[in-house]
């Protein structure tokens, strides 16, 4: 028995409490308060696009990053070396110890495209971190120059632009050829030319990005509050600009991936037959697509699909992120 | 609207005074060096030495530099390594091959994506629009050479509907006026020599395409779906208006003002893509020229027709933002 | 005037929002009123009442995949009535633009940025009325300078940014207009605008309503504009309407405890200064099912568990004749806040004009408009 | 108008071919039977363009090509051979000590412009060469000529050598005498070079007055080297065309050719500089020969019907020890156990094309010169590590050179080789840094001494082991790192010597020598291959890829 006995009309109302939320609660205010991220990523749970996307990526970092564990021949030594002759048209495919079969000198193709995966992955991560950390540096002053006006700014924002301008002017390609020719194959090489291809790219994303942010009235508060510009340049708009050059690395790491296999083809790719590389390999295999065509469909598919994996998830943020398809 | 083409036209001076500095400062110190390329395999060092001299390419950078500007001024982009002639003659001779591939390229894109685009849009979610969208991702995410691979396996070893190389049968006669082949043939009349020119664009052209299809097909979508949302469209069909009046004069004429500016861009882009895509199909153009020019370091080629593409590139983006002011009288107000 | 059959008859108009993955909304749910010749009929709720989706469905300009309309609304026309829910397309895009019209919220967003606004004029003509070029370019012409444009000749030529708000507003509304429709329908039609040119705006609708013998259906969240511009009143929430009466009635005597909430929103000249506004707690989103009971329950200050014993029905108010509303304990707020409500009931019979610009103020919280 | 070789379409790619609709409809009309008309044009693909319509100005190999169908030399090398025979010229004599050259003109031999062909015309054109000024004497512009002839009438340049070239003098109608001032193994072999075609009096007359214009490294050709209309030659093709847009050099059917009449009405060179879209191009029917198949692709395309004839060998592949920049390499131990580290069998085995062979010695064993009893070093891996241990470098390291993107003749697929050498190297213990350059910038790297290891290699001109073995050995070079004197002089004793027989002893000699120093390891000879239709005749191939296409036809 209870000692202090319920007022009826507490009683009701507690009743009544209770039945409001039950009924409100799968209404439950969830969007109010959560940051746009936030927000940004239960919109992309409930992607398709983003769920396909995202497992790709995770498959292939997985594979990256094990590598080593995961392939089970080392993928240099032509242990079969004798058993392919690729001027006979003789090849050897798939078989029990060799899931792949083997490639044109007589290597695992399977532990290849393994350890594959992870040179793969750093051109692609090293080329994004190069494209984004230049491109960002740039368009980052550019804006903050434009947003933050003065004279001085003003001819600053100028003045980057000019040279972004003169970038961009050099179609994507052209530019990635012309910084490999410049410094010889390497796999540096094949990154700094993805990257510095992917600068101007970066750069007008952030400055823009920055501009709008700009204009937003809380920069206006936060003027009114009389918070310095350079704070305000650092803390809030640049934070807030970093939306699209974030969607933006994943795309790049898509494209630098794909260009990469580009600049392979044009015989101006990484050299150093020892570290396979699926754009090299594709390149190379490209001979014996008449004789032994899973040679060049391996890495092609895994050029592909990876590639795919990043975009699907770049385009899933961008429509996550974008306020004008959010509905 | 002059004071806008020509503060534009008066942008592109420093961006391309600053170009062809990085160029020649890049291609100067590009390894090897022209001797190489100029000697056979077998000359000896002295030999070398002489040429670097010769060359001038002993001579300060700014020397070298302003010796080079003066040139240019005179229309003098020196000669090829390769074949010892004039390189804007170079230039010049393969651009037409390259101009009508873009713009078939450009043509199949154009027309394809946007109304694939369109009709994504307009049936969003639908198998179609899953088909447009995921067709160019794959596009986007091909490599143009492998694609260019497996269209030659195809269309042109397999089935032999299709020529694999070449932008003309060989021996084929044509009158040549203009340089531009179909331009040429139509002119004459030489229909063979018109239909001939037309299978040859139609593999590179697809392969060369597949990029810029990919992206106007889905930006086509996604503009025509933000129109489509937009209030003044639902005041079309408040009106009462004919759906094909909606979708020229309210949805199409919006949604392509972004399109727009992309294919100006991408068509300028096109003429890089052009490397890859004519050297595997053999296609005298620009882009298997620059190919081996990089290959054989044929400096003067090379940093005339890095300078011109991106020339070329400027000025299409010109046109693309003056014909985007005169789409957009909003831009045009400014 | 106005004849014996109204000129539409909406009965139980209801539109559910399906999307894939997610639970069907039921936007508008079983809302009925009339439209008479003449008369101006307004549809009063916040934003997401399911005011606007109303409108929409009644121009047929609701998406086809993913709604289901359901219900009816019969159009008299000379040639006998029709039911717009049921129409084809073809159909209906025949009478859009000639026998209904519809006026948007934004002028600036309406009309078509990269077409002149005499070529958005005349499109109409030529669509409904035949006219051609210079015919057509003189009849918008005319048309422009009726709704208060001057030199229509040259806003013929000019392109919507180079216009004011309320000049664009007026172009949009010679839009409407062009075919003489015998039904209008505005959808906030002066929420952009300066406090100033509302008033134009509203005035120049009056008129057309008066000289034309359109019948106009006012959808707003304003109640200034209902005050001064609407016979009769249909106050919407999450969906339903939950109380109905002509205007003077609605003033003088609110019955629903939401309509009562919206009244005791507005800032009013006489009130006591540092007296502070009553406003409705939550927002709209804070409902329930009306299938659970009063949707309007959570927001309430008096609901009792009755709220909650699934809808309540459409009932006559006290005062009977055309005023009903929809609660199960309405006199709750009467009883609560009688001299509000007298106050009420003389403030919008003399509403002037300017008064609005503050009652605008008051729902800012309102500005997501359609989401 | 194309052809297309009618084979049956793939049902499982059918599918994929919607895209393609367009073209089905003419697919049908256009196909039409290749062969047995001879003015069907008989398509041939090169890697590149040529580069003027004037041979002598040039180095480039697919100019030689064109050339050698168009213009004839004094001598030549048999066809399908590597021995020297008459061309112009029926026979030749030289004197004693080798400095004078009679040549016996053939008779009855035309220009394409209708000249007469006789002693003058050679010495008009000897005599133009000897006597070019200006910008004609830098050596981008007369390369062979340098080589072979030194120097001109008057140097204008320092760098330039001394003239080897003293006079040519008709002596008869038929009959040329060409004094040289001293003997030198390039002779007689220098008189079969491509870039010595004999071309029309009435011609170079014409061109007289043409200039280069332009700068070093800017030359631009005379107009008459550009343009088809001018230039006449002997040969059993005249050019009637050079569409340089279309990188295609037309070729028509002297019908006044001295000798047997070309084999088809037309010819035409095109360039495809991509090695898979040459044979896609074959395959698909677009061309009806190429040269440089890979040797992954001989299988197939034989497999598929195409012909791919061998040819002789006429080159070397070697691996270069660089014996200054590691000195480890300058130990004779190590340079062995190197050598016999490697599985040089496996390499032609497995990557080169049919044909070749393991190469004993700096050229191929078709040159008079080679030895049968020089050193030899078998693939004996055991061996290699006893010896490594024995020179106490175990822990060898060494930076090893290859070329990018450029196939070779005599290195098909350089990538692979260093990819199977590298793995030799490694299993016995030896650490190989791999370095790769550019073709362009390889031949100066590698000249250079850049690399401690490299792969290089030559293939010949003409038919004489100094064409070999002296481009390396005749002096101190960085190439290698050697420094041996008594080579250097054996070789310059040898190659100057007239007597032909003593001087294919002197070369078994120095043969068996360079084994012993071993300068670097000779790994392979090889055919390059070259394919061509199944409908077509193919002409003899050529060691010296010197094809003479007038022999081919149509089947």
């Amino acid at each position: 028995m209870p000692t202090t006995p319920s007022p009826p009309l507490l009683g009701r109302k507690a009743a009544k409490v209770d039945r409001l939320a039950e009924l409100m609660g799968e209404r439950a205010d969830d969007g109010h308060g959560a940051s746009i991220w936030r927000e940004a990523l239960s919109r992309m749970r409930r992607s398709p696009m983003a769920i396909t996307g995202a497992a790709v990526v995770v498959v292939f970092v997985l594979i990256a990053l094990l590598a080593p564990l995961i392939a089970p021949y080392s993928p240099v030594e032509q242990t079969w070396g004798d058993e392919v002759f690729p001027n006979r048209n003789v090849f050897v495919g798939p078989r029990a110890e060799n899931w792949f079969g083997l490639d044109n000198l007589g290597r695992d193709q399977f532990s290849r495209m393994v350890i594959g995966a992870r040179q793969t992955l750093l051109v692609g991560v090293v080329a994004t971190i190069v494209g984004f950390g230049v491109g960002a540096l740039l368009g980052g002053t550019a804006g903050a120059a434009a947003v933050l006006g003065g004279r001085w700014g003003r001819q600053l924002d100028n003045v980057v632009m000019r040279f972004i301008d003169m970038m961009l002017a050099l179609p994507t390609l052209l530019l990635a050829v012309t910084v490999a020719a410049l410094i010889g194959p390497s796999l540096l090489t094949v990154m700094l030319a993805v990257g510095v291809a992917q600068v101007p790219i970066f750069a007008r994303l952030l400055r823009g990005a920055m501009i709008s942010q700009g204009g937003r009235d809380y920069v206006l508060a936060a003027r009114a509050l009389g918070v310095g510009e350079r704070r305000i340049a650092l803390t809030h708009i640049l934070p807030n600009s970093m939306g699209p050059v974030i969607v933006q690395s994943t795309l790049t790491l898509a494209t630098a991936i794909i260009d990469a296999a580009a600049l392979s083809y044009l015989g101006l790719g990484n050299p150093d037959p020892s570290f396979p590389e699926w754009g090299t390999m594709l390149a190379d295999a490209q001979r014996f697509l008449s004789s032994a065509p899973s040679l060049a469909v391996y890495p092609a598919l895994g050029i592909i699909v990876t590639a795919l994996g990043f975009t699907l998830l770049g385009e899933a943020m961008r429509e996550a992120l974008d306020p004008k398809l959010r509905k | 609207m002059l004071r806008f083409i020509v503060r534009r036209t008066l942008q592109l001076i420093p961006t391309l005074g600053g170009l062809s500095i990085l160029l020649f400062a890049w291609l100067q110190r590009l390894p090897g060096g022209p001797e190489y390329a100029l000697l056979p395999d077998d000359a000896t060092q002295e030999q070398r030495e002489a040429l670097r001299r010769a060359l001038g390419l002993d001579e300060p950078f700014t020397v070298q530099y302003l010796a080079f500007l003066r040139r240019i001024a005179q229309g003098d982009l020196g000669a090829s390594l390769q074949t010892g002639r004039p390189v804007l003659t170079e230039f010049w001779t393969r651009f037409p091959a390259t101009f009508e591939l873009s713009m078939t390229a450009m043509l199949i894109a154009v027309s394809v994506g946007i109304p694939l685009g369109y009709l994504a849009a307009r049936r969003r979610g639908s198998a179609l629009d899953f088909a447009a969208v995921g067709g160019s991702l794959l596009g986007i995410c091909t490599p143009v050479f492998f694609l260019a691979f497996i269209l030659k396996v195809v269309f042109a070893e397999t089935l032999g509907w299709l020529p694999s190389a070449f932008r003309l049968s060989p021996g084929l006669t044509r009158t040549d006026i203009t340089g531009f082949v179909l331009l040429d043939a139509v002119m004459t009349r030489e229909w063979d020599v018109v239909w001939d020119g037309f299978v040859h664009l139609i593999l590179p052209g697809l392969a060369l395409a597949s990029i810029p299809l990919a992206v106007i097909v889905r930006m086509t979508r996604a503009s025509v779906l933000e129109v489509l949302g937009e209030d003044y469209v639902r005041t079309a069909d408040a009106k009462g208006l004919h759906p094909g009046t909606v979708r020229t004069r309210h949805v199409m004429r919006n949604a392509m003002l972004p399109v727009v500016t992309a294919v100006g861009l991408l068509t300028g882009s096109l003429f890089a893509g052009a490397v890859l895509t004519e050297s595997v199909f053999a296609f005298p153009g620009i882009g298997s020229f620059v190919y081996s020019a990089t290959q054989e370091r044929d400096y003067p080629a090379l940093t005339g027709f890095i300078l011109l593409i991106a020339t070329m590139y400027v000025l299409i983006n010109l046109l693309v933002d003056i014909s985007y002011s005169l789409l957009d009288p909003r831009v045009r107000a400014q | 005037m106005s004849s014996s059959t109204p000129l539409l008859t909406v009965d139980e108009l209801s539109v559910v929002f399906r999307r894939r993955g997610a639970e069907a909304t039921r936007a508008v749910d079983g809302v009925s009123f009339t439209l008479e010749e003449g008369r101006v009929t307004g549809l009063v709720g916040e934003s997401g009442c399911g005011k606007s989706v109303t409108s929409l469905a009644l121009m047929g300009l609701l998406p086809d995949r993913g709604v289901t309309v359901g219900g009816s609304a019969a159009l008299r026309l000379p040639d006998g009535d029709v039911d717009l829910l049921s129409l084809s397309q073809r159909r209906l895009r025949d009478l859009r633009g000639s026998q209904l019209a519809m006026i948007f919220q934004d002028p600036l967003s309406s009309l078509n940025p990269v077409v002149p606004i005499g070529r958005q004029v005349t499109e109409i003509l030529r669509r409904h009325r035949g006219l051609g070029g210079e015919r057509a370019r003189k009849e918008a012409a005319d048309l422009l300078y009726r709704v208060g444009i001057p030199d229509p000749t040259r806003r013929l030529r000019e392109y919507p940014h180079q216009l004011s708000g309320g000049m664009r507003q007026r172009a949009l509304i010679a839009m409407a207009v062009a075919c003489r429709p015998r039904l209008m329908i505005a959808d906030e039609p002066t929420t952009a605008l300066d406090v100033t040119i509302q008033a134009q705006i509203l005035e120049l609708l009056r008129d057309l309503v008066t000289e034309e013998g359109t019948a106009l259906l006012m959808i707003t969240h304003d109640l200034g504009v209902v005050a001064g511009l609407c016979d009769d009143i249909n106050v919407l929430y999450a969906g339903r309407a939950v109380e109905r009466a002509p205007r003077s009635e609605l003033f003088a005597d609110p019955t629903h405890p939401y309509t009562v909430g919206l009244l005791g929103s507005i800032p009013r000249l006489d009130a006591p200064r540092g007296d502070p506004l009553t406003p409705v707690r939550g927002s709209v989103n804070d409902n329930i099912a009306w299938s659970d009971g009063c949707a309007f329950a959570p927001r309430c200050d008096h609901y009792t568990m009755d709220c909650l014993q699934g809808a309540p029905a459409l009932v006559e108010a006290a005062g009977g004749g055309a005023h009903t509303h929809r609660c199960v304990n309405p006199g709750a707020d009467a009883e609560r806040e009688p001299e509000e409500a007298a106050g009420a009931r003389t403030g919008p019979e003399e509403a002037p004009a300017p008064e609005t610009g503050a009652e605008r103020t008051a729902a800012v919280d309102d500005e997501e408009g359609r989401a | 108008m194309f052809t297309k070789s009618s084979r049956k379409p793939s049902a499982a790619l059918a599918a994929a071919a919607t895209l393609a609709l367009v073209a089905t409809a003419c697919a049908e009309s256009e196909r039409e039977g290749s062969g047995g008309d001879d003015s069907e044009p008989f398509v041939f693909a090169s890697a590149g363009d040529i580069s003027t319509l004037d041979p002598f100005f040039t180095s480039d190999g697919e100019t030689f090509r064109y050339s050698r169908q168009v213009f004839e030399t004094l001598l030549k090398h048999e066809s399908g051979g590597t021995e020297i025979v008459g061309g112009l010229a029926e026979d030749w004599e030289q004197s004693e000590d080798g400095t004078e050259w009679t040549f016996h003109l053939r008779d009855g031999v035309t220009f394409h412009d209708g000249e007469e062909f006789n002693a003058e015309a050679v010495c008009a054109n000897f005599d133009r060469w000897f006597n070019m000024t200006g910008p004609y004497q830098d050596g981008n512009n007369s390369y062979y000529w340098q080589s072979i002839f030194g120097g001109f009438a008057e140097n204008e340049n320092e760098d330039i050598g001394e003239p080897r070239f003293e006079s040519c003098e008709a002596t008869e109608e038929l009959t040329a005498v060409i004094t040289i001032s001293e003997y030198s193994s390039v002779f007689p072999g220098g008189f079969s070079l491509a870039a010595f075609g004999i071309m029309s009096p009435a011609v170079i007359e014409q061109v007289e007055n043409e200039e280069i214009t332009g700068e070093p490294g800017n030359f631009t050709l005379p107009a008459y080297t550009q343009e088809a209309g001018t230039v006449a030659g002997t040969g059993p093709f005249r050019v009637t065309e050079w569409n340089q847009d279309q990188a295609e050099v037309t070729l028509e059917r002297y019908e006044d050719y001295w000798g047997d009449p070309a084999g088809f009405e037309t010819m035409i060179l095109r360039a495809i500089p991509d090695e898979n879209a040459r044979r896609q191009a074959l395959e698909a029917g677009d061309i009806h020969g190429y040269d440089l198949v890979a040797p992954a692709d001989v299988e197939p395309l034989e497999a598929a019907g195409f012909q791919v004839p061998t040819r002789g060998v006429f080159n070397v592949l070697y691996m270069a020890y660089q014996q200054e920049t590691n000195e480890a390499l300058g130990d004779i131990e190590v340079r062995q156990a190197l050598a016999h580290a490697v599985d040089r069998q496996r390499i032609v085995d497995t990557i080169l094309p049919e044909g070749g062979e393991v190469a004993t010695q700096f050229h191929p064993d078709t040159l008079d010169g080679w030895s049968p009893d020089v050193q030899t070093y078998e693939y004996d891996p055991d061996l290699a590590q006893r010896m490594l241990a024995d020179a106490g470098r175990e822990d060898l390291t060494v930076e090893f050179c290859y070329p990018t993107d450029v196939t070779r003749p005599y290195m098909p697929a350089p990538r692979d080789i260093f990819d199977v050498i590298s793995a030799d190297l490694e299993a016995v213990g030896v650490t190989v840094e791999a370095t790769t350059y550019e073709w362009t910038e390889y031949i100066p790297r590698t000249n250079a001494g850049d690399c401690d290891m490299y792969l290089l290699g030559w293939t010949g001109d003409y038919n004489d082991a100094y064409n070999f073995i002296g481009t390396w050995f005749s002096g101190p070079s960085d190439e290698f790192g050697l420094r041996d004197q008594e080579l250097f002089d054996a070789m310059a004793e040898a190659s100057s010597n007239p007597d032909t027989e003593e001087r294919v002893a002197a070369y078994q000699d120095l043969n068996e020598q360079i084994m012993e120093i071993l300068p670097g390891l000779p790994i392979s000879s090889s055919p390059p291959s070259i394919a061509f239709a199944p409908n077509v005749v193919p002409p003899n191939v050529s060691p010296l890829t010197q094809e003479e296409f007038a022999e081919a036809s149509w089947q």
